[in-house]
């Protein structure tokens, strides 16, 4: 039962934790939170979907597309409505990612609509037992595999290549990385490309997992993914990881033991480790008084 | 210095006002004049608002599926008294302020005959109080109990209430020997009912409530956690206090974690949707229900084909409710005509039982639609059928 | 006080009076009690974040705490309303109190997300402490206002909010205007230099959520006397980013900007209702295209203090 | 008389020593200097004495009063005012705004009290006043409307001495003062800084790299290495002690030795 709950748990948070990775991203770089990023993760569900209609059960390949297409999307979202105020106040730009969310999730129910779809069957399910009460089945296995390998990948992206180099000197300080030559608007494309294809990924993985889609799916992870990226300590690639995890599995607890307080549970956790670190469980530092 | 903020912004607050003023005063004496009925001259101008953006908006679509439907037939066989039906539909977000302002919105609007309403409790609450005053007549689909304490003159439901449908349900549980129910319900004011009824009436029978879990709609539809409780739970049967779309969910994870348990629940899983998204998990389900496509009714299987032709799937209950309440309506403007307190009053206490899609309805002293039964749907063959015994 | 401005008052005053007479639809009169309501809210988002700076998600849940305070005050103890709504406003601010002690130690998006989380919580209260809040059936048939035992009509409701609108805004330009202002805004600069300078930054800030928090109160408590109908999903997660939209549409730190972006917020989906299943795309559009084209908010000014700030923001490896 | 004592004061930072057991006095009436390298710990002291840090180690004293475990806002209202070496003005506000958020510690204005409306009249009447004294004093009345970012550097420098000296404290801590200002500006420091000093009789400590500054004001200088106290005295004496020379000399030639010669 443990063992089951904490499968259920690692489940749902690696699904948080490849949401997480986009907010984490986008804020490494651009200082604001990007609200539309839920948004663009159901449109990457939707995608997928779409894909694996046309591809039948290839998995790999409508798992490239899809992100492909999705960070497509994350592009053009950030070409229309952050990149003309690539000079104004954060906050304003959070303002207008919130009107963007509210653009992406009506056009999705405009265009598709407000049901919700199952996703076509990329991969037959089998199920293996673990021990006498849990089980877990071979999709669950790939969405697990797959986050994994996601973030190693991104994690080997950010630090080791050339464009990574560049987000990360980005992020640290923009004016002096513009000085040094790095290109912000390409770095900006693909710091938005990166983020919203990880989100793509997440559709695809939460579309096979839960075998459901719909448009306003974007809202409620979205949510808790940037909880779980300031959980974390947003900006921080493991942090959003860790983050993620640890509030699926809390969620996963909380749901089974008092489902009423579920979600409330899950951000009182939240609430009381950022009393106690308020950078966040990886970025300490922040909040050293600068004088 | 310090004043001249202050100074600019009396002088903006004076426009804002005043043009605010003009707007809505405006747009105010336009729908008051009486210039402009003859605008209205030969349509028949009904009122309908429900979700249409948001968690609930393929619900709230589905509604107005229906009663479209019922309209373009109304119309096409010649209208009401020659008069053609014109919906005026309104988007309520599922938000009680924005139900609220729709009401407004409508009880000024004099051309209204009468408002299909909203889908939530919660909303179709808040707009009450303003109907009434209006008095403007409004059907809606809601199941709280809350509308039969309050006792709303000009708000009558044609759904079937939360104490009836929970009590069916309970009952037919019993009769199959299951006595160790959890229950798993979407807390609001939909399942709360529901779970609060089949709670009492569970232990009221002698049975015994092996735990109740709950979820939010609107939140992550992972149910993992408490489907890995309920199978601990030592649990003979599962009820379901919600709607199709989640109620597939659960019964797909059910699946994943291997629970097999039988599943009851009311009319809110009846849905094509159900099966369509639960596929071979949601066989064996057993569901009460208002009406089944494969019915031998004549006047059920014109519904179905029509709704099959114009919507290329088969109605749920939504749809048909609100199909019924436009076609009950339209019974009764026939009758009485436009004036809606006549309209009220006759609803009120209506002479004989209008025969719908959703069976036989009056409406009782709290304006509760009153069914003589319930029918017994069960999933079978990923169809819709009749339960037999 | 200046010829000018007593002009500027009684024309003011006539105008309040005079409007309400020639509109003689109530759906008009009660747009304009929501745009009030709105307005008295954004004065209180508009003091703990265009003033102060802190980003609060979670102002929704001193509208729902105004609210529910008072609808059950009144309905379970018999109180008066006024006491009623007097009683919302402080347990509002209180709430405001045991909000604001985050802030002590988080700082822009944590706060933010820390408040959102708050805000979630209540939400969840309400919904499960039914026993006090009648959970997610809500309380319905609140008692409306009498004055002379004549029970309140949209006009009299009408005027009752816009007095209470007008002394809202009368203390918020008074908070603004006044040291109080003065201090929160130079926290919102610099809270660290704020601090050196003698200023006791923990005070004000939580000053700050309980003075926005009696703002949400007031509107609150009048709200469940006029809808007369309470449950926990009018005071959702997606009312506090609307009310954060509201005050950054027209302008935070300003404000009368965020009243304007109330009237903006509350009217606009009303006018385009008629688009039904648009009119949401367009409100999500017309957000974004206002903040490409006047980034400052429709009443502009004062907000250069959002700009980035390096320092603020910098993070990993940053020494000191 | 010794106003500011310190006793063994440390701060450590991960493995970093930034203010190791500085043990000195400041005494009343006078102006002190404090001199180092970059990245002595200059600046750490003053955030130790105005309590942004609190000590690892040992004690600070004010008027045998530990400050120590005080926040901020508190060691303001004993008297113990400041400016920051990285000017930091109120960016939306007037002059005169900033310069009167700087008056709570001496007025501690009832909050309940901008509804009353004589009271009101009177503390912002009372704040201006304040306020208005000290712009005169520093030549800056005529800019008071401006908004503070429309100023000139050396101006922006003044709104901080203002902002400190409003408050009538009685210690006045200036961190590098005269950075950025051309030889005419460091002039009228001088003058200005004796002038707070002798006028209005304020214990006066400077944190400068600006050795004339530092030779023609300086009663007593403190000199710190690496965060250790490696001198402290008479100035003309401190500034020929060898140790100074080669903490300076050894550090970087270029830039510091400058000021020295």
């Amino acid at each position: 039962m443990i063992l089951q709950q904490l499968i259920n748990g690692i489940m749902l948070g690696s699904v948080y934790a490849l949401i997480a990775l986009g907010y984490t991203m986008v804020y490494g770089v651009m200082k604001f939170i990007n609200f539309a990023h839920g948004d663009v993760y159901m449109w990457g569900a939707f995608f997928a979907m779409f894909l694996a209609h046309f591809l039948g059960g290839q998995f790999l390949p409508v798992l490239i597309l899809t992100m492909i297409l999705t960070g497509i999307l994350g592009v053009l979202v950030e070409r229309v409505a952050y990149k003309p105020l690539r000079r104004a106040p954060r906050l304003v730009v959070t303002t207008s990612a919130l009107g963007m969310s509210i653009v992406l999730s009506n056009l999705a129910r405009l265009l598709i609509g407000s049901a919700t779809y199952p996703m076509p069957k990329v991969l037959a399910v089998h199920d293996f037992k673990l021990g006498p009460s849990a089980v877990i089945n071979n999709i669950q296995i790939l969405v697990l595999v797959t986050a994994v390998v996601l973030m190693v990948l991104l994690n080997w992206f950010v630090n080791r290549s050339r464009y990574g180099k560049a987000i990360r000197a980005a992020s640290e300080d923009q004016e002096t990385a513009g000085l040094m030559g790095v290109n912000m608007d390409n770095v900006v494309s693909v710091t938005f490309f990166v983020g919203s294809s990880l989100g793509g990924a997440a559709g695809l993985l939460v579309g096979m997992y839960y075998d459901a889609v719909y448009s306003t799916m974007g809202y409620a992870a979205g949510l808790k993914a940037f909880t779980a990226a300031i959980l974390g300590g947003i900006g921080s690639i493991p942090g959003a990881m860790f983050g993620g995890l640890l509030l699926g599995i809390v969620e996963n607890f909380a749901g089974a033991f008092l489902s009423n307080y579920r979600d409330g549970i899950a951000f009182l956790v939240m609430i009381l480790v950022l009393l106690f670190r308020p950078g966040g469980l990886f970025n300490a530092k922040i909040y050293q008084k600068r004088v | 210095m310090l004043k001249v903020h202050t100074k600019r912004s009396a002088a903006t607050v004076i426009a804002v006002i005043t043009a605010l003023g003009l707007i809505l005063g405006g747009c105010g004496s336009g729908g008051n004049s009486p210039a402009s009925s003859s605008s209205a001259g030969g349509k028949l101008d009904i009122g309908w608002v429900a979700p249409l953006t948001g968690s609930s908006a393929n619900d709230g679509q589905q509604m107005l599926n229906g009663a479209k439907l019922a309209a373009k037939e109304i119309n096409d066989a010649g209208g009401i008294n020659g008069k053609k039906i014109n919906i005026v539909a309104q988007d309520d977000k599922a938000d009680p302020k924005e139900a609220a302002n729709i009401a407004n919105m409508f009880a000024g609007n004099k051309h209204l005959v009468a408002v299909l309403g909203n889908y939530n409790s919660s909303c179709g609450l808040a707009g009450a109080p303003v109907y009434d005053q209006a008095k403007l007549p409004m059907i809606h689909v809601g199941t709280s109990p809350v509308f039969s304490q309050q006792n709303h003159p000009y708000v009558f439901r044609i759904s079937v209430t939360d104490a009836f449908q929970g009590s069916f349900v309970t009952q037919w549980m019993f009769d199959e020997g299951h006595k160790n129910v959890a229950i798993i319900y979407e807390n609001d004011d939909y399942g709360r009912g529901l779970k609060d009824t089949v709670s009492s009436e569970i232990q009221k029978l002698g049975g015994k409530v092996a735990g109740t879990w709950s979820y939010m709609l609107g939140q992550t539809r992972d149910y993992t956690g408490i489907l890995t409780d309920v199978k601990n739970s030592g649990a003979d049967a599962i009820f379901i206090g919600g709607l199709y779309t989640e109620g597939a969910l659960i019964g797909k994870q059910m699946q994943g974690l291997g629970i097999k348990l039988p599943v009851y629940g009311t009319d809110g899983l009846y849905e094509e949707s159900l099966i369509k998204l639960g596929g071979s998990a949601v066989n064996g389900w057993k569901v009460s229900g208002l009406f089944l496509p494969t019915e031998n009714d004549p006047k059920l299987q014109k519904f179905i084909k029509s709704y099959q032709e114009a919507y290329h799937s088969t109605p749920g209950t939504y749809a048909a409710l609100d199909f019924d309440a436009m076609n009950l309506l339209a019974k009764v403007i026939k009758t009485v005509g436009t004036d809606r307190e006549k309209i009220q009053a006759y609803l009120a206490k209506m002479p004989e039982p209008f025969g719908g899609v959703t069976g036989n309805i009056v409406f009782n002293e709290h304006h509760d639609a009153v069914r003589k039964t319930l029918k017994k749907l069960v999933v079978k063959d990923s169809k819709w059928q009749l339960f037999q015994q | 006080m200046s010829k000018k401005r007593l002009t500027q008052y009684v024309l003011l005053a006539v105008l309040l009076v005079l409007v309400p007479q020639f509109v003689r639809s109530d759906y008009a009169l009660h747009l304009m009690i929501m745009v009030a309501i709105y307005g008295i809210l954004v004065l209180g988002l508009e003091i703990i974040l265009g003033q102060t700076g802190l980003f609060s998600l979670g102002h929704a849940a001193f509208f729902g705490m105004g609210s529910y305070t008072s609808a059950l005050l009144v309905m379970r103890l018999g109180m008066p309303i006024w006491l009623g709504i007097v009683l919302a406003v402080l347990a509002s601010g209180i709430l405001g109190f045991l909000l604001g002690f985050p802030t002590l130690r988080l700082r822009g998006d944590y706060l933010a997300i820390a408040t959102l989380g708050f805000g979630e919580i209540f939400g969840l209260i309400l919904v499960n402490w039914d026993s006090l809040t009648h959970g997610p059936m809500g309380i319905p048939g609140i008692t409306r206002p009498e004055i002379f035992g004549v029970v309140f009509d949209k006009r009299m409701y009408l005027y009752l909010i816009v007095l209470l609108f007008i002394l809202a805004l009368a203390a918020a330009f008074r908070i603004s205007n006044s040291f109080l202002g003065r201090t929160f805004r130079a926290i919102r600069d610099d809270e660290d230099a704020a601090e050196f300078l003698g200023i006791h930054i923990s005070k004000y800030k939580i000053l700050a959520f309980i003075i926005g928090g009696m703002f949400a109160g007031l509107a609150g408590g009048f709200y469940a006397h006029y809808v007369t109908f309470i449950s926990p999903d009018s005071f959702t997660y997606e009312d506090s980013e609307t009310l954060l939209a509201m005050v950054f549409l027209g302008g935070a730190g300003t404000v009368i900007g965020p009243v304007v972006g109330a009237v903006v917020l509350v009217l606009l989906p009303e006018l385009l209702s008629f688009m039904v299943q648009w009119r949401m795309l367009v409100v999500g559009v017309i957000m974004v295209l206002v903040m490409i084209f006047r980034p400052q908010g429709l009443m502009g000014g004062g907000m250069k203090f959002l700009k980035i700030k390096k320092k603020e923001v910098a993070r990993i490896g940053e020494k000191e | 008389m010794a106003i500011l004592e310190f006793e063994r004061a440390s701060v450590h930072f991960g493995g970093v020593r930034a203010v190791d057991h500085v043990s000195s006095e400041i005494e009343q009436g006078k102006i002190t200097s404090i001199i180092g390298p970059n990245g002595a710990g200059k600046t750490t002291l003053f955030n130790l004495i105005t309590g942004a840090y609190k000590l690892t180690q040992g004690d600070i004293r004010f008027r045998g009063q530990s400050v120590a475990r005080l926040s901020p806002h508190m060691v303001h209202s004993l008297g113990i005012a400041r400016t920051f070496q990285n000017i930091r003005l109120f960016s939306s506000m007037t002059v005169l705004e900033n310069i009167m958020i700087s008056t709570h510690s001496k007025l501690k204005p009832k909050v309940l009290g901008i509804f009353i409306p004589g009271t009101f009249k009177r503390v912002e009447e009372n704040m201006k006043g304040m306020a208005e004294k000290v712009l005169v004093l520093l030549d800056l009345l005529p800019k008071a409307g401006y908004h503070a970012s429309a100023l000139s550097y050396g101006e922006q420098r003044r709104v901080e001495i203002a902002r400190a000296l409003v408050s009538d404290p009685e210690i006045v801590l200036l961190d590098e003062p005269s950075a950025g200002m051309n030889v005419r500006e460091a002039k009228e420091l001088i003058k200005f800084i004796s002038q707070i000093n002798k006028d209005l009789g304020k214990t006066v400590v400077v944190i400068e790299h600006n050795m004339r500054v530092v030779r023609h004001i300086s009663d007593k200088i403190i000199v710190l290495d690496h965060g250790c106290k490696i001198a402290d005295g008479v100035s003309e004496e401190v500034l020929r002690n060898p140790k100074v020379v080669e903490a300076y000399l050894g550090h970087s030639r270029l830039t510091t030795y400058a000021h020295v010669r």
